[in-house]
């Protein structure tokens, strides 16, 4: 295993997209120390900023504050990643495989435009989880986000396929312009969520302030969702889908658009229609 | 005192830029404005061109403008993420020198548009 | 002083055809001999005239207004770094003006022609062109849907109209005239279209887009401006076109055109299922008239965004694709539509598409009336021209390509069954002595004496692409400007202006009309003769 | 024609008389009378008083409003009670619809009201995507009304030297774009820059207290015609003259229509363009920062 140790915090953000098992494994750890980073404008060593310990490695532990560390794992292809304290924007942003662990906060874009991997965040994410960058077609188009806090807007925008579990709140815009995919709200959202969502699902388990353009259309248990539950047991999330307790109202939308997203309310906890 | 009569002049108050006042102005201020509205009005007569302001300030003390403009560059171009920011109360061509300098410094620009 | 020794020189304007010889630079100029100075061998390289390219979008408005709607393409487009020579920019689709100058000019091309500009945002057209370094440029401005000219046709007043084009011309600074969609733009201010040529334009009573074709051509001869009128014929890209192209090109016997991207226009079928390729007939009319050149406005397989002033064909594909869409209307003159594309290889429209620009260029017999051209960045961005340079020279080449497309689409082309095969001799004249000829610029895309030092020195290779996709040396102004793919040296290129003559006294009308329908002063509306950078007024 | 969170009768003063509501043209030949105005704000400002239809919503119900009216505009369906919670009935809207398809030219203009509020430019494409797809029954187009003076023409200006309109990043050498990290607020409140150079604005009055607590931590260089709030707590101040008045050059309407300045005094200071110019020159004579030749695009 590979240890990176932050000794510096950055004054300006650090652009570390060479920290990512792709680059390090089979490099002698003087190599990995000599690698670049982007302090603001500047190229600097990787060793001005972080310690480098213990063997190379697929596997990769950072300790330290690196909230102001951007762009970890950016399109990482294989290995894992374990973040000891916090990390900076587009965590994991277009990676094709491995293993991101966080066990603090990370900031916007985690995952974004991801295609394969598992992004777990014990803490709380920023905006754009598993988004779309501007202007892009699509966001994640594969892959699975865990959040275990809050979350901040257009968590999911434009994503294609992919899992995204939230366990807090998450904000603006959830599944904003969804294309497919789901996205698992354990702890609610603010408003907006589902907003021109063509196609994907959205399971919440607390009751949602749909837009006006979201119809009812029944409550069933959905049988799919097993299947879910099934793969979520196995990152230790359960979500209600048996038949005593499965329930969920149906909506369907966005009917602005209009598109054929569909939203699950479960029923557990939404006591009227909302 | 011979007044200065400016025809087709441009408001750059508000995002209409209306681009057909009169100006009548006596050297140092501008004294009456056809066409304008009020918000043009009181922008044309606010300003005057009256040596009312230090030319530069360094650290909040009266400087000239080539040492402020040598203070400037060292700050910059020490940075390692500087900033440029503002825009919309300039010029094009002063934007353009603006666009111009950020890539000589290495670093971010950004308009009111950002808000 | 320059010496290029050693090279084999096409220089088709003045029937040298791969001759060995030296071509010598002084003062920016083609000169007989110089006495010292700087020798390039050239020995085992071609020796071009820098290309002109006739027919391109690099810089205006609608331009500007797209590189807004796609952060997508430039976040994945080639990255120009800031050096201490050159300035930051981004290629892909809409290149940053920077990055526009060292693009063409990194392919050999010293000069270019901006397509369409309208006067009210020309200013702007000419700010962007200022910082569109290296390349000489030139444009056209957007003449048959404005609606001073309309009124004036409406009633019959074609010797006024001839003042006020003239006028207009000054005031915008631009070479040459152009013609988009006659009719049809003004049309989609009412949310409608110029299908036929022959029917009234919505919002008037007798004028036609025939009539504006045909008198636009007239005025633009009558004023002997170098270029012919430039015109974007009706029902651009819509199944069955080529009715209408040939009955434009009917309305223009008698007077010179200029058919730009021809290939958008040589369709049949009835709809986009029974689409097929029309460009025989197109090759047969134009080969037997002499007065029209054109350009081809190949397509090429890739992302793409399409911008036009034809604003209702743009809405059309907004619907057909779903994607983003912009639309720009221009007071009283013109308009423009924006819609990012992907042309596809597996697409059998695209296919076609893709077939019929390369058969114009094949069946069209005389390489001096069409240029190579991908109304960038319709039909495929400019810096993807050495593709199709390959596809023309080389037949086995381009029958491999044919293979790999849609069976269905084999039916609806011919291209499988024709065999020519460029030269080098006629690449030159298709990327560089014909344009400039069609474009009456007598000082470009030729290397005799007294013609401006704009030379592109490629190394000799089979493979056509490569080759004129690196070039060993370009000269710009008998500057070397790029040597073996680095920016050696960044100067300013210059403006080419034409001043017609017209009568004064038409000031006397416009102010009136132009006070009544315009939202802009009258006098702020001429672009100052200090905002074009390096004019050469013509 | 549709006016949508902006107040242009206090705002944009001769917006109505020069260019849209009253002005007379060839297909309007009586001006005000050939054209509907509605007005579409959160309460009743004075431009009320001159629309046809003035429809009140509540605060920060824009985009439920505008999602409901573009489904209506389809013929999809839309729920009511949450409609309701607009302000406006269902009723309200499916008038509003029927009337923007019997118009022969619609327009919408949108102001900061719609754009500043919660959602922000969600609800500007929301309203763009409105008028794109009114096209289908009749002509439309939508554009942004525009506050400060030349703010337009720095949209243009960047884009066409960067290929973005706004918040590029030029550290690695080459322009980076992405909204809400390279933008200036969000950069200063998460003290991301380490000294900024302020052109023609006084952030030091208008954002938020963090970030100004920024501005005045690290070296802040203010250019302005006045000694502003931001420049007290600059390091670098410098007098310049004001655009327009004794500064000449060019700035952009808000709909990119690029226009001639006309200035009428002669001002004692030197132009923004030439301070700006001298500063350039300045950095190029020391020794030159050259981006690092590193790698593939990282964003």
């Amino acid at each position: 295993m590979l240890k990176l140790t932050l000794k510096q915090q950055p004054t300006v953000p650090l652009e570390a997209e060479n920290i990512s098992p792709d680059v390090t494994a089979g490099l002698a750890n003087d190599a990995i120390r000599a690698l670049h980073v982007h302090h603001g404008k500047r190229m600097c060593r990787l060793d001005e900023f972080f310690d480098v310990e213990g063997e190379t490695s697929d596997d990769l532990e950072i300790h330290g504050d690196a909230s102001r560390v951007k762009l970890i794992g950016r399109a990482m292809t294989r290995g894992r990643i374990k973040i000891v304290g916090n990390a900076g924007m587009h965590l994991g942003a277009y990676m094709k495989g491995g293993t991101i662990e966080v066990t603090g906060n990370a900031s916007d874009w985690v995952g974004a435009e991801m295609t394969n991997g598992l992004i777990r965040i014990a803490g709380n994410s920023g905006g754009q989880a598993g988004a779309a960058y501007r202007g892009s077609l699509a966001g994640m188009k594969g892959g699975t986000i865990i959040i275990g806090g809050n979350a901040g807007l257009e968590v999911g925008m434009r994503m294609k396929r992919g899992i995204i579990v939230v366990k807090g709140l998450v904000r603006d815009f959830a599944g904003l312009q969804m294309k497919g995919g789901t996205l698992f709200l354990l702890g609610g959202a603010e408003i907006r969520t589902g907003a021109w969502m063509f196609r994907g699902t959205i399971v919440s388990l607390h009751p949602l302030k749909l837009l006006p353009t979201f119809a009812a259309s029944c409550a069933y248990n959905p049988s799919f969702l097993g299947i879910y539950a099934k793969h979520l047991a196995t990152l230790g999330i359960s979500i209600p889908h048996e038949a005593k307790d499965g329930a969920y109202h149906r909506y369907c939308g966005d009917s602005s658009v209009p598109g054929h997203g569909e939203i699950l309310i479960w029923k557990g906890l939404a006591t009227s229609v909302p | 005192m011979t007044l200065t009569i400016v025809k087709n002049a441009t408001c750059t108050f508000c995002g209409c830029v209306c681009d057909d006042i009169e100006l009548h102005a006596d050297g140092v201020r501008i004294v009456e404005t056809k066409r304008a509205c009020s918000l043009g009005e009181s922008w044309f007569k606010n300003h005057t061109a009256e040596h009312l302001y230090p030319d530069a300030l360094i650290d909040g003390h009266p400087a000239t403008v080539d040492d402020a403009v040598e203070a400037a560059a060292d700050y910059l171009l020490n940075a390692d993420m500087p900033l440029v920011y503002g825009m919309s109360n300039i010029t094009c061509e002063a934007q353009r020198e603006a666009v111009s300098l950020a890539e000589l410094i290495g670093g971010v620009i950004d308009s009111h548009t950002s808000l | 002083m320059l010496r290029i020794t050693g090279g084999k020189v096409y220089d088709p304007a003045n029937n040298i055809n791969g001759v060995i010889k030296d071509i010598c630079i002084d003062g920016g100029k083609i000169v007989a001999d110089v006495d010292g100075g700087r020798t390039i061998d050239a020995t085992g390289m071609i020796v071009f005239p820098g290309g002109v390219d006739i027919h391109t979008h690099v810089a205006g408005g609608a331009l500007n207004f797209a590189r807004a709607l796609t952060p997508e393409n430039q976040r994945v487009a080639a990255k120009f770094m800031h050096t201490k020579t050159t300035r930051a920019g981004i290629g892909g689709p809409t290149p940053t003006t920077f990055a526009t100058g060292y693009l063409y000019a990194g392919m050999g091309y010293t000069t270019v022609v901006e397509a369409a500009v309208p006067v009210l945002s020309a200013k702007h057209t000419h700010e962007e062109l200022r910082d569109t370094p290296i390349v000489d440029k030139a444009c056209m401005l957007l003449m048959a849907n404005n609606e001073i000219m309309l009124d004036l046709l409406e009633k019959g007043e074609t010797e006024r109209a001839k003042d006020v084009v003239a006028w207009l011309m000054w005031a915008a600074k631009v070479y040459g005239i152009k013609a988009v969609n006659p009719g049809g733009v003004t049309a989609w201010k009412w949310g409608k279209d110029c299908k036929q040529l022959h029917d009234p334009v919505p919002g008037y009573g007798k004028v036609t887009p025939g009539q504006i074709i045909g008198s636009l051509a007239q005025i633009v001869d009558d004023l002997g401006l170098p270029h012919p009128m430039h015109l974007h014929c009706n029902n651009l890209g819509a199944p069955g076109n080529v009715t209408t192209t040939l009955e434009t090109m009917k309305c223009l016997e008698g007077n010179r055109a200029h058919m730009a991207h021809l290939q958008f226009h040589a369709y049949g079928g009835d709809d986009w299922h029974t689409m097929r390729s029309e460009a025989t007939q197109i090759a047969d009319y134009f080969n037997a008239h002499p007065n029209l050149t054109c350009d081809a406005g190949a397509v090429l397989f890739g992302n793409s965004v399409t911008i036009t002033a034809d604003g209702p064909w743009q809405h059309l594909l907004f619907q057909l694709t779903g994607r983003k869409w912009g639309n720009l209307d221009v007071e009283n003159e013109t308009g423009c539509g924006i819609v990012p594309y992907t042309y596809k290889g597996s697409n059998l429209v695209n296919a076609v598409q893709w077939a019929v620009g390369l058969e114009l260029l094949l069946l069209i017999t005389d390489p001096w009336r069409i240029f190579l051209t991908t109304d960038h960045p319709n039909g495929a961005c400019f810096w993807r021209y050495p593709e199709i340079i390959h596809l023309l020279m080389n037949a086995d080449f381009r029958k491999e390509r044919v293979k790999k497309l849609p069976a269905k689409a084999l039916q609806r082309i011919v291209l499988a069954e024709l065999d020519r095969e460029y030269s080098l001799y006629e690449i030159a004249i298709i990327t560089s002595a014909g344009p400039a000829r069609a474009l009456g610029m007598k000082q470009k895309g030729n290397l005799g004496v007294g013609a401006d030092a704009d030379v592109a020195i490629f190394n000799q290779n089979p493979d056509g692409e490569h080759m004129f996709r690196y070039p060993r040396y370009v000269i710009k102004a008998g500057e070397i400007a790029v040597e073996e793919g680095d920016i050696k040296n960044v100067h300013d290129g210059r403006e080419f202006v034409v001043k017609p003559v017209y009568d004064e006294k038409i000031e006397d009308f416009l102010r009136p009309v132009f006070q009544q329908q315009y939202t802009m002063s009258f006098e702020n509306y001429p672009v100052e003769l200090e905002r074009v950078h390096g004019l050469e007024i013509v | 024609m549709i006016y949508w969170g902006g107040n242009p009768a206090e705002c944009h003063p001769r917006h109505f008389t020069k260019y849209s509501l009253m002005q007379k043209g060839k297909f309007t030949p009586n001006g005000r009378k050939d054209r509907t105005m509605v007005l579409v704000d959160i309460r009743e400002t004075p431009s009320a008083k001159a629309a046809d239809l003035f429809l009140q919503i509540r605060p920060g119900k824009d985009f439920e409003m505008l999602s409901a009216l573009r489904a209506i505009v389809k013929g999809q369906r839309v729920n009511e009670e949450t409609v309701a919670e607009t302000g406006l009935t269902v009723a309200q809207l499916q008038d509003l619809a029927a009337q923007m398809k019997a118009a022969r030219f619609g327009i919408i203009f949108f102001g900061m009201g719609l754009s500043m509020t919660r959602g922000k430019h969600m609800n500007s494409a929301q309203i763009l995507m409105l008028a794109a797809e009114m096209n289908a029954f009749t002509k439309f187009v939508a554009m942004p009304m525009r506050g400060h003076g030349n703010v337009t023409g720095a949209d243009v200006v960047m884009r066409y030297t960067t290929g973005y309109p706004f918040g590029v990043n030029l550290c690695r050498g080459y322009p980076r774009f992405n909204p809400g990290e390279f933008s200036t607020v969000d950069l200063l409140v998460r003290g991301d820059n380490d000294a900024c150079l302020v052109l023609g604005a006084d952030p030091g009055a208008t954002m938020p207290q963090p970030a100004i607590d920024h501005l005045a931590r690290i070296p802040t260089i203010t250019l302005d015609p006045k000694v502003t709030h931001t420049s007290r707590l600059s390091r670098v101040h410098i007098t310049t003259a004001v655009t327009g008045i004794s500064a000449p050059g060019t700035a952009y309407r808000m709909d990119e229509i690029p226009l001639p300045l006309r200035p009428a005094l002669k001002s004692p200071y030197p132009t923004d363009e030439e301070v700006v110019r001298r500063i350039r020159q300045a950095v190029a004579r020391r020794p030159a920062w050259l981006p690092g030749r590193n790698g593939k695009a990282a964003i």
